[in-house]
């Protein structure tokens, strides 16, 4: 039942909203609205009840294991949550002067500090809300730096074929054409392709280190090599940082500019979607470009430094100062792991994931990159499987729902057919993978047996399958009264 | 090791399975001159006791005040049960709804929060949301100049907040997309139809259009949208969404209603919380709906016939469409549209008219009171909503200050943002103001002006 | 699951630990805890994940509608929770100095006000913890108060048979032998019963008005001139307090010493079983009795009087002051309320019931007193039901939760045979008890038509129908790792 | 009309569908005379915003303070986790768990809560929770009477929580059970052989033993259940549960270990919040079950054999057994277990010792400190577990009130529970205190004994 549907006219919640309409009006008539908006007038007691059992038929971190490759799902510790809540926090203006915020900043200076430290990058600015705004900021920074040297001929950037989606889009979205070279049987990058494509138009290259297909990039140090010779400049997406945090510095590897993903590495919540952080660190060549605002400490106080300070600046990316509360998060879960803490969250992330691939390959699944360490995530391939019997990654990622596990990544990267990107994250424990690999041994047994009953999974869930052909052929995007 | 239950035991049983002798091992493709291993600026860990005092510190340390700074982000009352809700684990922990059947609470729940919203703004189609009000004007921006196609121009008032232009500006530079401003009149602190004429010869993809604008005055919508349009420019609405229980939504402005409508979300129910995170909310005509960026959800069945919800239209992102997609944005802000979408249940309309009807009364009030004490005026004579600038006989900056001395924020310094109009500020009175406080506030203002 | 079953030799959450054993341990050896005791190893995420999986289990407010009789399960306020959870009031120490604690003083003191006036009462001891131990107290001021007189012959306490199940244990506790005394056939007390069994041995009458029965004790000034005159005194259970709320105080009505439980008629949540608050007013013959601690308000500062103050008080009930966070819950939901919607709680309480009870009856529900206004609740009997088909009370209330219902109270009052106490409280609205409704005629159906699916309820919960004697039977009250 | 959904449209629905023409005709039964309808002493209803506000700012007033007071209610680090579940609104706000089968999430939660009590306790079986550590510690004497049939009388040492004492005597004083205090050593403050010996000729239900006691000294727990078994009393058990972690468990005393074990449960993860709610626990031998009061679940099936959870031995309580119940306890303190269950889950056994042992060491250092300063010594030659008398040698309430103007609370005083302890202060450091708070508390004291 949708919200609207218990909704009745007229009904209102006396304890939200001040007692009365105030006398006085001072909107002119033609600009004032007539209609009254689609807003469900549903007491505070069913809206309550509404959204809770809502929640209920959500898969997440907190009620099911999530092997959800690319993603990182692991554990949301509860004091970040309610620590970033403090209602102080909570009801400080962004615009609220300097000196009323000295607690908060300090946090925001801090965090600054520990990732430039754990990247190994000159400098890092908080600012970007999300994975993707940050790859934005950092190929906007490297146009920036072609363009201060007069180097206007630089047209391209090169994005490997197992590059997440946003890669691509980003260059895109950057004025940039996009030149994508393929990836080796290994998993590693051809080198050839990369040679071939560099060149006078290449502005720079963007890498995943482990990649998304779950392996390190061995040959990192020589594709440095190779755009940097070309003039070009390296960008490292940090969505897989958590497989190498604290043990390989992408600063250490060549990187000129990185992103990192507070909502993977740094175990900021999802949220269903969002928000997240991305802070972007950079090497000295890039450090006049890093959008504002960025904390400085000056004589014992903390300061956010403008324009003014940095006048060659990209400029800003949102309205005041990214994802703030998300930033405290991050904050108080790194000083809770602590220096010790961090390399653990690689080992044991990097543990859970070959432990996973090594059980699994027991059982008969196919590794994609079967020579190869598994990162924190590693790729099950169902092709033969799907030749032979029709189950597909989707079928059997449905079926792990009805065995109450969140399904893995499917059909990502697009290069290995029938995929599964399966990342088990650090926090989980080893009885939680054993109790996930009875699963899959038990959907394998059910595919040569009842393969049918597979492919219509899920079925002990709410709803069945979801017809998402329907959803886009016949579009319901909003609620209509009339039905 | 916080958050990792291994046991040495578990550790050695799983090195058995994988074949390896330490996890190091594991490592081993990395090259070693690569493995680094060193950190010096990362403290020890603390256990959650010894952090929960530290932040508590810093918290007590930035105190409270009374606030009457608006200037894009206001302060209003957050019931009780939003969050609570909002922060259950099944909301909180949950990634992207990418496996519908997993995720029928979120999704919908967005849905819910689409019908909300294309209503609020009176537009047909509702995405699931975008970073800010800033980033999502940018968005819109690209938007037009996608859709419009013969023109890479975009024309925006200079009555925009200043810094949603610097983002605009920050994302669009890069595809060669030309940004001019349009003046105001220093007298109504509104755009007028003789400034917008200046441009009339020139072809633009789009024209943005504040209601209310930076100065919380109120715009010509309808004229400013017709004038658009006349020259086959899309109208771009960027909206407080509280202003819109009051005001004329943009679906309805002019002849044609806005094409597009983009906005801060913060208003519905997000904390102040020094700027973030917040979300960005747009809508439109539904024609323009395959050029949206951003999540949507769409009402379908499952196998059965029963209702179900599950993303849609995914062939305009990134995830599908890389290189070809309507925009890069992939995480975005789906837990604060969790919290305005409970936010706007609990209201309802009548509330949420209410909480504007009331912050625009409480401003009109404070600013009476204030008019009244020598050295004091208003700086443009114009409707408002529930902002407005005052311009001081005296160095406004020294004026703050002493106002924050009382425990009194009392508004925005107008100068930083445009450095012409000095001693001017902008001060915001919402629902959340008593008359007590209108009171304290001038107060202290006629303190600080005669100390 | 068990959480045990989830433990693991030697896992430690690292973060909520001191972070190694102190050096220093002076306790002697032979005081030494030499075993381990059975808390599990668990990590902090797979708690979590175990709790909030659990919780889902409830049926709760939150979540369903629950129309238990007798104990006014309404919307517990977020607000309520929200602000009597902010830190400084969660930090404050019982023993803190009482000028540390004025603004929590404020509220104590307010509160007491207020229920003072709702009840029209002498004064009020907020000390009860719940609505047993108000009882207690009440039947221990009686017995001081006759004691003080040297009135010593007085050893029986007179029950209507209607009774809640604490009211004789309460009086047994108390040192008191029980009079039970009949009700009539509409659910009146049987007035020349109670003639009858009052005497120079009553100490009191306990009543609850509107009785357990749903209807309100018409005759109650008589009883209470025919109970005092043979120089007892009357004691009012407030449990359905909600009923009446500010309409009828029980002070009018005669009684001398009431409780009133905050966690019904003030909605503070149940919990899954407690904490509640049981506030005790008195009459003026009972004042100089009360327990301590009571906050006093003098020149402006609020403190608690003590033994000192209150030498003939009956002592202390609690180690401190009772259960002071519920108490700030009920104040906060007494201020959002008002004047206005206290009265408001009592009409629509009492409109819900009744409206229930008349759609129920056109079903063709057999109503237990079928000549009464329903108070805020109401009693249908199965007995034609059971008799003809053989499914009970309990089989329907089964069948109830399949359908997203809680069940009402079954098998309470213990007078009428198979009998559903049914109360929906005011806080839910028409749409969902007209779903009720639809539920309930459902199963009138499949009573008809498949009354064996009907007793084999529930089908449709995690769990089938749960054998308790086996439970009493075979007593397994702690988990054993030997299995 | 706060929570209340009725629209005028539904009340008229309803009425109609009653029969009745107002919903004051519903209220007809009452007679006339008794309606009432007036409240004076009622504020006017406030929305959300002014209550939130209102309380924020007595919270405000109210403040942090560094304390080192205990007496029964003791400060501990609380896990975030812990009060985000408990208050999730499945567990916060369903009844009592009668409907078995829509409540497994609360009575697997419980039978969990009795396996750890049992366990940290060294008991049998242990029920779901009383109200506090007092009441708890009356209903285990009235249990004992229960049991041992021959006496009405109770002994219990001064050392006792004075507090406690005083509940037991007003509860248990109706059923005219005695209760007859048996005096401490002044040198150790502990109950001695010799003390007891006194008692040796009559006849008790039994001997309560507080471990640690109200002093915060350790009892010789063995020689006293002993004592109490030697002439078949039943021997109470009153301990602090975070001591259990290092302490002889009451199940272990002497040759037969306690009989009944209660305690008060706040240190479990409970916040003080001005002494409730807390929670009491209460464990017992297995021959005593059915004398238990309060709620128990046992584990047992449904129908088709899976593991379930019901309550279990009802025939006890006073729904089914109503005068013959083993007490009138209905309601107890259900959430305040579930927050324990929660809070010994994320401790665990090693957990909860660092926690007990870290409180242990911070006072033992707290004290060698304190007792350097000129005019302090310590008041009992004993082990401590995490609290101790000290003896001052100037007025101690002024000495308070010195601290308390530096923002320390420096401990109770103990004069208000023993009239002859003269200037002696109980005080306590739990494992929240740092090096940095117990200099902080030597420093102000020393300022303390020398201005
Ligand atoms: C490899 C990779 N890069 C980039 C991103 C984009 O990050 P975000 O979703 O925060 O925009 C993701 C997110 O899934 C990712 O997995
Ligand atoms: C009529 C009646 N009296 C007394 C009580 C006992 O109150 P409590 O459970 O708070 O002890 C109840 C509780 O259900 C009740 O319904």
């Amino acid at each position: 039942m949708l919200i609207f549907e218990h909704s009745r006219k007229n009904r209102r919640n006396y304890s939200q909203a001040p007692a009365a309409r105030p006398a006085r009006n001072n909107i002119p008539d033609n600009l004032k609205r007539r209609s009254i908006p689609l807003l469900p007038e549903v007491s505070e007691m069913d809206t309550v009840r509404h959204y809770t059992r809502l929640s209920q038929k959500n898969f997440s971190i907190d009620t099911e294991f999530y092997p959800l490759g690319s993603c990182t799902m692991k554990y949301n510790p509860r004091a970040c949550n309610a620590l970033a809540m403090l209602p102080q926090f909570l009801s400080r203006h962004p615009l609220a002067p300097e000196d009323t915020g000295q607690g908060f900043l300090a946090c925001m200076y801090e965090l600054q500090e520990i990732l430039k430290d754990v990247t190994g990058m000159a400098a890092v600015s908080l600012t970007s809300m999300a994975g993707a705004q940050g790859e934005l900021i950092g190929i906007t920074m490297i146009r920036a730096y072609h363009e201060a040297r007069g180097d206007t001929g630089r047209t391209e950037v090169i994005i490997p074929d197992a590059a997440h989606g946003t890669n691509p889009a980003t260059a895109v979205m950057s004025g940039y054409k996009v030149i994508e070279i393929p990836t080796n049987r290994d998993g590693d990058v051809d080198m050839d392709a990369l040679k071939a494509a560099v060149g006078p138009r290449t502005a720079g290259l963007m890498l995943t280190n482990p990649s998304t297909l779950g392996v390190f990039e061995k040959k990192v140090a020589e594709m440095s090599r190779i755009v940097h010779e070309a003039g070009g400049l390296l960008y490292y997406d940090g969505a897989n940082l958590n497989a190498v945090l604290g043990k390989v510095k992408p600063g250490d590897m060549g990187f000129d500019v990185i992103h990192m993903n507070l909502h993977k590495t740094f175990s900021t919540p999802h949220g269903g979607g969002g928000p997240g952080a991305a802070p972007v660190g950079v090497a000295d060549c890039l450090l006049p470009y890093l959008p504002i605002p960025i904390v400085a400490h000056e004589q014992g106080v903390y300061r956010w430094l403008t324009e003014k300070d940095r006048p060659q600046s990209i400029g800003r990316l949102s309205a005041h100062m990214g994802n703030a509360g998300v930033l405290l998060r991050a904050y108080i879960y790194v000083r809770l792991l602590g220096a010790e803490g961090m390399f653990r969250i690689a080992e044991y992330a990097t543990l859970n994931a070959n432990y996973l691939m090594a059980e699994l390959r027991k059982l008969g699944f196919e590794i994609a990159y079967p020579d190869r360490r598994a990162s924190h995530e590693f790729i099950v391939t169902m092709k033969e499987i799907k030749d032979r019997t029709g189950v597909t990654a989707m079928h059997l990622a449905k079926r792990l729902l009805d065995k109450g596990f969140h399904a893995p990544t499917v059909y990502f990267p697009l290069l290995v057919p029938e995929c599964l990107l399966i990342e088990p994250a650090e926090t989980e424990s080893k009885e939680t993978l054993d109790r996930f690999v009875v699963a899959m041994k038990e959907i394998l047994d059910e595919i040569d047996t009842q393969p049918e009953m597979v492919k219509a999974a899920p079925h002990n869930m709410p709803l069945r399958k979801i017809d998402d052909v329907k959803a886009a052929r016949e579009l319901d995007l909003v609620w209509n009264p009339a039905g | 090791m916080p958050f990792i239950p291994h046991t040495e035991e578990d550790v050695a049983e799983m090195l058995a399975s994988i074949g390896a002798a330490s996890i190091d091992e594991l490592f081993d493709e990395i090259p070693t001159e690569l493995k680094n291993g060193q950190l010096t600026q990362v403290p020890v860990g603390m256990s959650e006791m010894e952090i929960s005092r530290l932040m508590y510190e810093r918290a007590q340390q930035d105190g409270f005040y009374l606030s009457f700074i608006g200037a894009g982000a206001y302060e209003h009352h957050i019931p009780a049960a939003v969050w609570q809700i909002t922060t259950r684990g099944e909301f909180y922990s949950s990634y992207t709804p990418y496996q519908a059947e997993a995720s029928q609470g979120t999704l919908q729940l967005l849905y819910e929060y689409q019908t909300m919203m294309a209503s609020l703004t009176g537009m047909d189609v509702s995405n699931a949301s975008l970073y800010d009000g800033a980033s999502a004007l940018a968005e819109a921006a690209l938007m037009a100049v996608r859709q419009h196609k013969s023109s890479r121009r975009i024309l925006i008032p200079q009555t925009v907040h200043p810094v949603y232009r610097r983002v605009v500006r920050t994302i669009v530079r890069n595809q060669a997309i030309e940004v001019v401003e349009v003046p105001y009149d220093p007298a109504t602190g509104q755009v007028t139809i003789d400034q917008l004429d200046q441009f009339a010869q020139e072809e633009f993809a789009a024209l943005i259009i504040p209601q209310p604008n930076f100065f919380g005055v109120l715009e010509q919508v309808d004229m400013l949208a017709d004038w658009a349009h006349d020259k086959q420019s899309l109208a771009i609405a960027v909206v407080n969404p509280t202003a819109l229980a009051m005001l004329k939504p943009p679906g309805e402005w002019g002849r044609q209603g806005a094409d597009i409508a983009v906005g801060e979300g913060q208003p519905l129910g997000i904390p102040l919380s020094s700027g973030g995170p917040y979300f960005g909310f747009m809508a439109c005509k539904q024609e323009l709906v395959r050029q949206m960026p951003g999540r949507i959800i769409g009402r379908t069945t499952d196998l059965e016939g029963k209702e179900g919800f599950a993303l849609t239209l995914q062939a305009r992102e990134q995830h599908i469409r890389r290189s070809k997609a309507t925009s890069n944005i992939c995480t975005n802000q789906g837990l604060m549209v969790t919290a305005a979408t409970i936010y706007m249940s609990l209201l309802g309309p009548e509330g949420l008219y209410r909480v504007a009807a009331q912050s625009h009364a409480n401003t009109l009030a404070l600013v009476e009171r204030l008019e009244k004490l020598p050295g004091v005026k208003k700086a443009f004579h114009s409707p408002f909503f529930h902002e407005a600038v005052l311009q001081l006989s005296v160095p406004a900056d020294q004026v703050l200050d002493k106002l924050r001395a009382q425990g009194v924020l009392g508004g925005v310094l107008l100068e930083n943002y445009y450095p012409d109009l000095k001693n001017m500020l902008l001060i915001c009175a919402t629902e959340t103001k008593t008359a007590e406080d209108l009171d304290k506030y001038t107060e202290v203002l006629q303190q600080a002006l005669t100390a």
